[in-house]
């Protein structure tokens, strides 16, 4: 099942698409704001972390798409594991796939936008902790979207307003970084918020995808 | 309370956001029950004018149709 | 209260054992009915399938083929009515049982971008088959893929592609076959093989639901679900 | 879960909602108008100006209505939409759809007052606080919610899919409240927003209590209104809906049709059991 989950989500193209959106985005803030360091340093946290949700956003727009389109999604509602485990398989595969490298690739671009040391590794460890929740939370709005016409314009009004406050904390615990060192509360509850949506959200996207499929 | 009508309407100079908000919550309402109210009537007609084709139809065919 | 066309369901020819003391299939169906938007499809379709039976539905295009059969294998929820498989309401079978059905849908849920082979391993995986390659490739051979495994299936044919998605049923042991429009784009001799198929795995004692706008001669005599 | 052993259930019968509605919104109507005349009276010849924020406090009454009237629409809605998720009861859904655009609409409403509030209050129209951003998201979950009812191909799985929506929305919305507050009161201190004012004349409080009552009443008179009419655009065939259309739906067609939508919902269960 896990070889069978990466082969239908691992396209290295798809991959490269990504992170060069997830680049391009983070290269438009200095471009937009001016080169200025302090301004940029202040600006980064931000960058990033809206840059990762947009990342994610149009990521996880065709998840189920291709799947539905040929009768692949109706199978895995016929497979005898049961669909919320199915599903949490494909958006984890999803993550690792695309949401992973983000996360990697995040003290580098970081590291460009001004922050330094420790800062670096609290965006990393941010962006490690949030990115699923967005992917959990992205994965519900492209299974509510299946099917349906603009679909992707739609999943971003559904989902951007959902990921507010992973933003928040994510974004604020860089923040909190650059000022002093209590960050952790940020951090244990990004944990804390992905703790819950782990079990719960699953059950959300397999709900989701019966209604896409009646 | 108020010394007439124009210090009434001054709101203590607070005339454009008090009446602005209430201006716009009436408008508001109101809209929203012209277009409802709208909806309704095009409802009933469509409806009527249903039930009226029906009931010819059900007099020249021998009522197979509703 | 609907004045949509209302499909009305003719079992023919009736189960031997008709009557109250009828013992019960393993495929149970009772009182179905189906509407899209205010239209119903059909309703009041009730029947039951035992072992070794093959049921072909058969009705206009946009008669509800394909509805009732993603109804039969739990997909679709039925507007009224409900369907049995061994006794276990379709929509809530256990992991054993839901191993036991197979579907091939209208949408055949091939992948253009990797083999047959490919194609029926993630087949197997899904299903919590253990992948045998060796019965994967006999199968493949049999369905007319032979020296064809290898090539990513969007360089396939139609005909081919269908082919893979039907090798699936040589590989995964199942009791029950829902099979939508199955002879789509096939050539005459894979209809030849897959009426074969059918009539072998029937005779083993499978059951089988099936439907065509093709004619079905060749096939072993089925009982008939007119949706019209 | 028959209708006769839970008197209230059979008004999930579009027919039998159709006449309760059309009994109960004249009253509504009514009472609405009433109570919103009274709260202006009171609030605007009766009660004082406020001792720090002039005549611009009068601005309250209605925005605090409408807040609450907002809030407490969504979570009706969601409400509504988990019920529909549950037990496919299809007037849910039509309450559901029938709340969105009034709760959007009274949403919209209270960021607007509560900008134009805020502006001589605390000098500027929008600040990024918990309340403010909530609503804002409580804005776009309706706006969300209708699109998606929309969008689907199937009117059926519109409701069920923006149903589930409004549910996560529902769960989510506390959550974006307090990680926005927990966020804001880290940067900015406690915030002047705090500072509602600490003692209200009493004839403030009654003005406030009235328009949050004619408010509720006016979105009841308009929510049944709307679903009245959504029910008739959803069973266009049915008898019933074309007797209450030409004004007359008598009681045998009501009840015809009750036992019928009952009949239906029974046999959908045992389908489902």
């Amino acid at each position: 099942m896990r070889r069978d989950l990466s082969l239908i989500v691992t396209r290295r193209q798809d991959v490269l698409t990504v992170v060069a959106f997830f680049i391009l985005v983070i290269t438009l803030f200095p471009l937009a704001l001016g080169p200025d360091p302090q301004k940029l340093r202040t600006l980064a946290p931000a960058g990033v972390w809206v840059a990762a949700a947009l990342a994610s956003l149009i990521s996880l727009d065709r998840l189920f798409a291709d799947d539905w389109r040929d009768g692949s999604l109706e199978q895995l509602l016929l497979a005898p594991e049961p669909l919320t485990v199915v599903a949490l398989a494909k958006v984890a595969a999803h993550w690792l796939a695309l949401g992973l490298p983000l996360v990697v690739l995040s003290p580098a671009l970081g590291y460009a936008l001004g922050l330094e040391g420790a800062e670096l590794g609290v965006l990393a460890v941010s962006l490690l902790l949030g990115t699923p929740v967005l992917s959990l939370l992205g994965a519900v709005g492209a299974a509510l979207t299946l099917g349906v016409r603009a679909g992707g314009a739609l999943m971003a009004l559904l989902i951007l307003p959902l990921y507010v406050p992973v933003l928040v904390l994510g974004a604020g615990a860089v923040t909190e970084a650059m000022y002093s060192s209590a960050f952790y509360a940020h951090l244990s509850l990004l944990g804390a918020l992905l703790a819950a949506a782990l079990p719960l959200l699953p059950l959300a996207i397999a709900g989701a995808l019966r209604i896409a499929l009646d | 309370m108020w010394d007439g009508i124009g210090d009434f309407l001054a709101m203590g100079g607070y005339a454009g956001y008090v009446w602005g908000s209430y201006g716009v919550t009436a408008a508001v309402l109101l809209l929203e029950g012209v277009l409802l109210g709208r909806r309704r009537r095009r409802a009933h007609a469509l409806l009527q004018r249903r039930t009226r084709r029906a009931a010819a139809g059900s007099q020249s065919k021998g009522g197979n149709e509703r | 209260m609907d004045t949509g066309p209302v499909g009305r369901a003719t079992t023919a020819p009736s189960p031997p054992h008709a009557g109250k003391a009828a013992p019960r299939g393993e495929l149970e169906i009772a009182g179905l009915s189906c509407r899209r938007g205010d239209q119903t499809l059909f309703s009041g379709v009730s029947l039951s399938l035992a072992s070794g039976e093959l049921l072909f539905v058969r009705g206009r295009n946009g008669s509800g083929k394909t509805t009732l059969l993603r109804i039969l294998c739990g997909l679709t929820e039925p507007a009224t009515g409900e369907v049995r498989w061994r006794g276990q309401p379709i929509r809530r079978l256990e992991e054993a049982a839901r191993r036991e059905l197979l579907y091939v849908g209208h949408r055949d849920a091939v992948k253009e971008e990797l083999t047959p082979l490919e194609n029926l391993d993630i087949h197997q995986g899904l299903r919590g088959e253990r992948g045998d390659l060796e019965r994967q490739l006999d199968a493949l051979e049999e369905a007319g893929l032979g020296g064809r495994e290898d090539i990513p299936v969007r360089y396939l044919s139609q005909g081919q592609r269908r082919r893979t998605a039907l090798a699936r049923l040589l590989v995964s042991p199942a009791r029950l076959w829902i099979l939508d429009e199955p002879l789509t784009a096939l050539d005459r001799s894979a209809v030849a093989w897959l009426f074969e198929r059918i009539a072998a795995y029937l005779r083993e004692g499978g059951i089988v639901v099936t439907t065509s706008h093709q004619s079905i001669d060749g096939l072993p005599e089925p009982r008939i679900l007119d949706l019209d | 879960m028959s209708s006769r052993s839970v008197p209230w259930l059979k008004f999930t019968a579009p027919a039998n909602f159709y006449a309760l509605a059309q009994r109960l919104t004249p009253w509504l109507w009514a009472g609405a108008a009433l109570l919103c005349l009274a709260a202006l009276y009171i609030g605007f010849f009766v009660a004082p100006a406020e001792a720090h924020q002039g005549e611009s406090y009068r601005i309250l009454y209605i925005h605090v209505a409408t807040a609450w009237m907002g809030m407490f629409l969504y979570l009706l809605m969601a409400l509504y939409g988990g019920i529909y998720l549950v037990w496919r009861i299809k007037m849910a859904d039509i309450m559901a759809r029938s709340i969105a655009p009034t709760g959007a609409l009274m949403t919209f409403l209270s960021l607007w007052t509560g900008a134009l509030w805020g502006a001589p209050t605390w000098g500027t129209f929008w600040v990024w606080d918990a309340r403010l951003t909530s609503t804002l998201v409580l804005l776009f979950l309706f706006l969300g919610y209708i699109a998606l009812h929309g969008a689907a191909d199937d009117r059926e799985k519109g409701g069920r899919a923006a149903s589930l929506l409004a549910v996560i929305g529902a769960i989510n919305v506390p959550i974006i409240y307090f990680s926005v507050d927990w966020w804001y009161n880290l940067h900015q201190g406690s915030s002047v927003i705090r500072a509602d004012g600490p003692s209200m004349a009493p004839s403030m409080l009654t003005a406030m209590l009235l328009m949050i009552a004619g408010i509720w009443l006016y979105s009841a008179a308009v929510v049944l209104r709307r679903a009245q009419v959504e029910a008739l655009e959803r069973e266009p065939r049915s008898e019933w809906a074309q007797a209450a259309a030409a004004g007359r739906m008598t009681r045998t067609q009501r009840e015809l049709a009750a036992a019928e939508s009952v009949r239906e919902h029974t046999s959908q269960e045992e389908g489902q059991a």
